[in-house]
């Protein structure tokens, strides 16, 4: 088995007197997506933070292709060649696309302390990489983030951290607001990306979407990995009573969409309301 | 295509400092009379711009990046008075005055980043108690060390020719402003530090994330704007001669409303260094042209709150317009 | 001739005394074809920089003489000889001494003197009976509010008695309830200080407040720079000792009509300086002046 | 047919030059499921706040129990019994969990111009509310919001407007940052709204969910309605393209869901990456 | 069990204030003497506090509500003028001149409150035009009607009783100060419409879908901001019995350092009325007490800075603690 391009080992994580992780033991190999399951609250974006730099692990370590890393940073993390979209924000509205793609690692022409931002480049690129993602509304990098539309604001954070995720690539529930257009193509996107050979750790509370995607499930209940199984080693429904943090929905799930065929047209049972 | 090119003026965040801008040099060009721009009234209303307008960009730029600083009406007066101390009373060198007070002025800029970024409290409130605790520091310890609270000065002449004297109506300060004015827009706009600032005015978790080392900036920006303001008090120590230990309230008032004038957006994110170098100098035309006019002067006070609610309001149109413009398609 | 007057602050009751005079003598200078402008300072925050500032606006206009107040020798010295440079006329009035105008080059000086202003305080205190003074100072550190201070703590020490300074933080400045209570306070805590003097008439009104609330009218003597009508209330009805008028009327009045009259007709006046305070007034005086009052001349 | 008790009316919106919405016509029956479908920036949200009194419509009106209304502002169109969820928001993190629940009608105790806000009912009942709802770990209306995991927050802003929703629930995107147990809550109180008699609008980008509650679907593109059909009448496949902007994107979804059954534990092949 | 207890009173915004308050008046206990708590040292620490704490009441709600108000530097001058102009110039009967100053309040009030409301500019922008603009106007028309800038006004004893006099050392506002404390901690801790201002600070947005009739309410809350200024400015005229056409500049600070020690959050969602009654105490206890202390005044800039830097970073850590505070499980 290959080195893993990244991995936790005995990570824990408390916020003051709130312990979030215990004991995280997880591996990232190239060319591999790894989802990430689990419940509100389980610790999933906390695991994240730690990955992208946010947050240092209280204690355990972080291995970088078999070696011990300590991510200072964000910005250490993304000089590793760690990309992440994080759940929440990641563009900043009264900035234009090409700046706002680029910040933090701006393009600069120019030469010694003269070296100056490169707009018109800066633009080119930031614009390409949000069409070839299939929002073709936007042709000016000019204009301002605040003008776009929920879901191209997050297109636009995705296809940045695609376009600088040097090694690993790391998305934090990329497909809550999207339409089933726009998240069909992040799920294709992932899919490039891992055809690219990039690790990709993909956070999703939708079945379907981990299913179409993943070559690997960790699930976390209250902070702790509870499983962890590769592809086809577990039915639907085993990852859905997973990912409702080891409840059993899947069956009550299946019952509630099971609706729509036997009850074609007429109002449902009341049954289902019962808990 | 015209309308593009127009549209694309028109959304820049200066786009309504320079409007206002013309508007009040027009204004006081028909209602004070053509002398109100013969060269020595422009003299005259350059000098009165230049000491706040080299505070007033750095504050602008740290309410770009989302924070604000009133402590600069105490370390304008630590600037001055740091200066005639050392150099004056204590009769060093004018150089280790000079920079004994760009030092404090650092201190105190250190002071305040540092406690922003670590407690996470409001830097508007931060630097109110700086404000108070750095303006009774100077006046306690000037009185405990010289028994008086106003210092005289007296420079070398190179010295006073470099940062305080008046060549033909324009005072040397003038120049500086025009000088830091360009390197500040070169680090802002040009060079890829500015888009940091404006990132973190924007969403500063994201900023973070992003792999801005945002803390840092946040200290740099509070050290830029404390040390110009010591630089300002220096220069005007240097010029005036005598200096008094009291805090300069109204510089805080008058920084802000230069910097919004300018088109900064107090709540973060947009802006420009030249929209503050326009709203400086709105600023002091509005002051200063009233003299060349015939209104009793007791109204300023007045004309400056409405042009400020007027600015802003333009400002906020302006905005509005930047945010929903789009080069127009081909069709409607 | 068109001539430039330099002033204090809008809201500032003593500048609006000196405008007084400024309007009146605008209509002689009118008369002979001039012209007069009356600058105020916008703030006394960056005093030493805006006093010099200021002058620079006045030669920027062209004039043919100019009134100024030398507040700060240091900054505004270096202005007024640019002035004079330029040809311009100059005369100082309100602050500044004749030595000063005669270095300068200007005609005269008509005011009085920060220094010997409070130094008139102090020595009318002392005369009232005080063995120990305050000055209550609202603006510590404002070079010619010192300078009041200290001729009055001077006055005081010279004729045997003791004095000092009761500096107020600057969040009290502007606040009466802060500047009585800061006063009522004080005086608790200083039983044997039976003399009081303000740096101006609205500090007065608090202070003589902040005396009443201690029960101390009567006892602790009270004096202030400059006055306004409660000020004289006060003084008609006995619970003010004095104040210290420096005439603002007669130093703007005169300062205008002559500097007009020596560039229009080339007149000097031999008597030089021409000192117009301090003048006190008490309750034997008071009546002639609320009489002054009526007419906004004094 | 019965009255409707919602009803928009060729309704016309437009922000200054902007036009959002285009002549929407819709109908919102007792004890029925609306599911108002459509990809990002389609004009759901903008339904929803005239709906709920937020806007008013530029031209057109609103119907209730067939008689014209106008809401004049949020708090009159839920006197008039309409309780919404918004996208975004809703709960206000340095407020007690009681005090939240009931903003804006705070219930009071006392008499005549003494009427004092009730904390303890008001805790009592938001307590009880939210753990209705299955999260059984609040058990003290005095805590903070602020201090609730992202999904009991999202919880506590459905039970509230389902207390409150007297005839008229409104839901937008509910589920979208909700794990599988938390949605799956909110499928089942919608159904039980729907048994009670309450006419619901549900707004989600997961086919899955809304099949499972709704009875009735209105798909909005570019801001006018470009289908509104009954449940059974279109497949999934149909309604996926329709939520998709009209694109034909079930078989893309399709395909890409496949995966997991075609290539169990084996790295997908690069295909579905082209398109 | 009194684990839970204590952590229920901590989490509460006044928790701070109340600490920092017991422990200024210790200190001054300890260093100024025990006369520091005789009847007539705390009536003037408390007769000093009442002016500011009328004010800074309604101002620290704006503050919950997520505004800010520093208009009120003019409108309690503007109080204090008009009621001069009318009834001590104009010699009309001195509940005019009282009506006069209440409504000229209400009037500055609502145009604060209509300018935010509808142009969306941040309030510290607009009520910055507003001082300037309203404290010009004010001084402009005291000059051109009077010809002074300061006014005598003398009122009946039965209206100085009841607004401006002292008895035995506590000065009448006092007692309006409590009456309005407790009308406010009923407005805002009992009755359902406190609830809003919480709520409209935490997320106005979100308010305003929840049905809370957001805009009203912010006018509302200038508008009492602006009268609760004109107020203490009328009582101050009535009770110094003279007026200076000067802003206070320092009370804006004043009342913001009194709000912010009394636990309020500068941002907004956070804070109480006993909370901001505590720290407008402590204000008035560190200014007054220094007059007790052998300490040089000089300093007392100082102690004030350091004292609002103290009290900031405690109810941050209050505030912290509340946040993520729960009562303990059964288990560990
Ligand atoms: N900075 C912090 N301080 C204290 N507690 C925190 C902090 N960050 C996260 N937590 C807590 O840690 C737990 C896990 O949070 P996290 O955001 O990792 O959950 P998640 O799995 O991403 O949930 P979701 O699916 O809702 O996004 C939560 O209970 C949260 O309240
Ligand atoms: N206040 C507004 N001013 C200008 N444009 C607006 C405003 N509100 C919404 N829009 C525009 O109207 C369109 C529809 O927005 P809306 O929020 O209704 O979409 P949505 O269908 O809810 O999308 P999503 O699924 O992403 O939530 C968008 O293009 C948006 O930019
Ligand atoms: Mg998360
Ligand atoms: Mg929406």
């Amino acid at each position: 088995m290959p080195t893993p391009i990244l991995a936790l080992r005995g990570v824990n994580k408390s916020f003051g007197p709130i312990d979030v992780l215990h004991d995280i033991n997880l591996e990232l190999h190239a060319g591999e997506v790894l989802c990430l399951l689990g419940d509100n609250g389980a610790g999933k974006s906390t695991v994240i933070r730690i990955l992208s730099g946010v947050h240092k692990p209280t204690t355990g370590t972080l291995e970088m292709d078999g070696k011990p890393v300590a991510f200072a940073s964000p910005r250490d993390a993304s000089d590793h060649g760690i990309a992440t979209v994080h759940q929440f924000g990641g563009t900043f509205p009264l900035m234009s696309i090409g700046r706002s793609f680029f910040v933090g690692v701006e393009p600069t022409k120019g030469w010694g302390p003269f070296k100056v931002y490169d707009r018109k480049r800066a633009n080119e690129i930031a614009v390409k990489a949000v069409r070839d993602f299939g929002i073709t509304r936007i042709d000016d990098g000019d204009r301002l983030v605040g003008g776009l539309s929920g879901g191209e604001r997050q297109s636009l954070a995705i296809a940045r951290a695609v376009h600088f995720g040097a090694r690993v690539l790391i998305l934090d529930e990329p497909t809550a607001a999207l339409g089933v257009k726009q998240a069909t193509h992040v799920l294709r996107i992932v899919n490039e990306a891992k055809r690219r050979g990039l690790a990709v750790i993909f956070i999703t509370h939708q079945v379907m979407h981990a299913m179409a995607v993943g070559d690997h499930f960790a699930v976390l209940i209250r902070g702790a990995v509870a499983a962890d199984f590769k592809k086809g080693e577990k039915s639907r429904e085993e990852i859905t009573d997973l990912m409702a943090g080891g409840a059993s929905m899947a069956s009550l799930e299946a019952e509630i969409a099971s609706y729509m065929e036997t009850h074609d047209g007429h109002p449902p049972p009341v049954a289902a309301a019962k808990t | 295509m015209n309308s593009s090119i127009f549209g694309g003026l028109l959304r820049r965040p200066e786009a309504g400092a320079l409007i206002g801008l013309i508007g009040v040099i027009t204004f006081f060009a028909i209602v004070g009379g053509i002398e109100f721009l013969y060269p020595s009234s422009v003299g005259s209303w350059l000098s009165r711009a230049a000491a706040l307008g080299i505070v007033a960009i750095p504050v602008g730029l740290l309410m770009i990046a989302g924070e604000l600083d009133i402590s600069v009406g105490a370390t304008i007066t630590s600037g001055a008075l740091i200066t005639a101390l050392v150099s004056g009373y204590y009769e060093m060198p004018i150089v280790v005055g000079m920079l004994a007070s760009l030092g404090f002025g650092a201190v105190v800029g250190l002071l305040n980043g540092f406690l922003v970024v670590r407690t996470g409290v409001p830097s508007f409130i931060v630097t109110l108690g700086t404000l108070f605790a750095v303006s009774g520091l100077l006046l306690g310890a000037t009185v405990v060390l010289t028994g008086t609270t106003s210092i005289a000065l007296t420079a070398p002449e190179i010295i006073k020719s470099t940062f305080g004297a008046y060549f033909g109506g324009f005072q040397v300060l003038v120049l500086w402003w025009i000088g830091i004015t360009a390197a500040f827009v070169f680090f802002v706009h040009l060079s890829p530090f500015g888009n940091w600032i404006f990132a973190m005015g924007g969403d500063k978790v994201s900023a973070r994330n992003a792999g801005i080392p945002t803390d840092r900036m946040t200290i740099l920006l509070f050290v830029l704007s404390s040390v110009c303001a010591s630089f300002v008090g220096m220069s005007q120590a240097i010029l005036f001669q005598s200096v008094q230990a009291t805090p300069q309230l109204t510089l805080i008032f008058n920084t802000i409303i230069a910097v919004v004038v300018g088109g900064v957006l107090l709540t973060g994110g947009f802006g420009s260094v030249i929209g503050i170098f326009f709203g400086t100098i709105t600023f002091a035309v509005v002051t200063q042209g009233i003299y060349y006019t015939s209104f009793d002067q007791t109204w300023s006070n007045m004309v400056i709150g409405i042009l400020l609610l007027g600015a802003v309001l333009m400002n906020n149109t302006f905005r509005k317009m930047a945010l929903s413009y789009a080069p127009k398609k081909g069709g409607k | 001739a068109e001539i430039a007057v330099i002033g204090g602050m809008n809201s500032d009751q003593f500048w609006n005394k000196i405008k007084k005079g400024v309007d009146d003598a605008r209509l002689v200078v009118e008369a002979n074809g001039g012209k007069v402008d009356y600058l105020r300072m916008q703030s006394y925050d960056n005093f030493a920089a805006d006093a010099a500032d200021i002058i620079r606006v006045a030669i920027s206009q062209n004039p043919d003489g100019i009134a100024v107040p030398n507040w700060v020798y240091e900054s505004q010295d270096p202005a007024i000889k640019e002035a004079i440079a330029a040809g311009i006329k100059v005369i100082l009035f309100n602050a500044g001494t004749i030595e000063k105008a005669d270095e300068l080059g200007a005609i005269n000086y008509v005011g009085s003197d920060e220094y010997i202003a409070g130094r008139a305080g102090g020595e009318q205190l002392a005369k009232l009976g005080a063995k120990k003074g305050v000055c209550i100072n609202t603006l510590p550190g404002t070079a010619n509010i010192e300078a009041r201070c200290k001729g009055m703590i001077d006055a005081m020490t010279e004729a045997g008695a003791t004095a000092e300074q009761l500096p107020l933080p600057s969040t009290a400045f502007g606040d009466p309830a802060a500047i009585a209570e800061a006063v009522k306070a004080y005086l608790s805590q200083n039983p044997d200080v039976t003399g009081a003097l303000a740096i101006g008439a609205g500090e007065a009104d608090a202070a003589a407040i902040g005396i009443q609330q201690a029960g101390l009218t009567g006892k602790v003597s009270l004096g202030c720079f400059d006055f306004n009508e409660a000020t004289l209330n006060r003084i008609k009805a006995g619970e003010q000792a004095f104040a210290i008028d420096q005439q603002p009327y007669l130093q703007a009045l005169l300062a205008v009509t002559l500097l007009a009259s020596h560039i229009d007709f080339g007149t000097d006046l031999p008597t030089a300086p021409l000192l117009t305070g301090p003048g006190i007034i008490d309750a034997s005086n008071v009546d002639a002046t609320i009489a002054g009052v009526q007419l906004g001349a004094r």
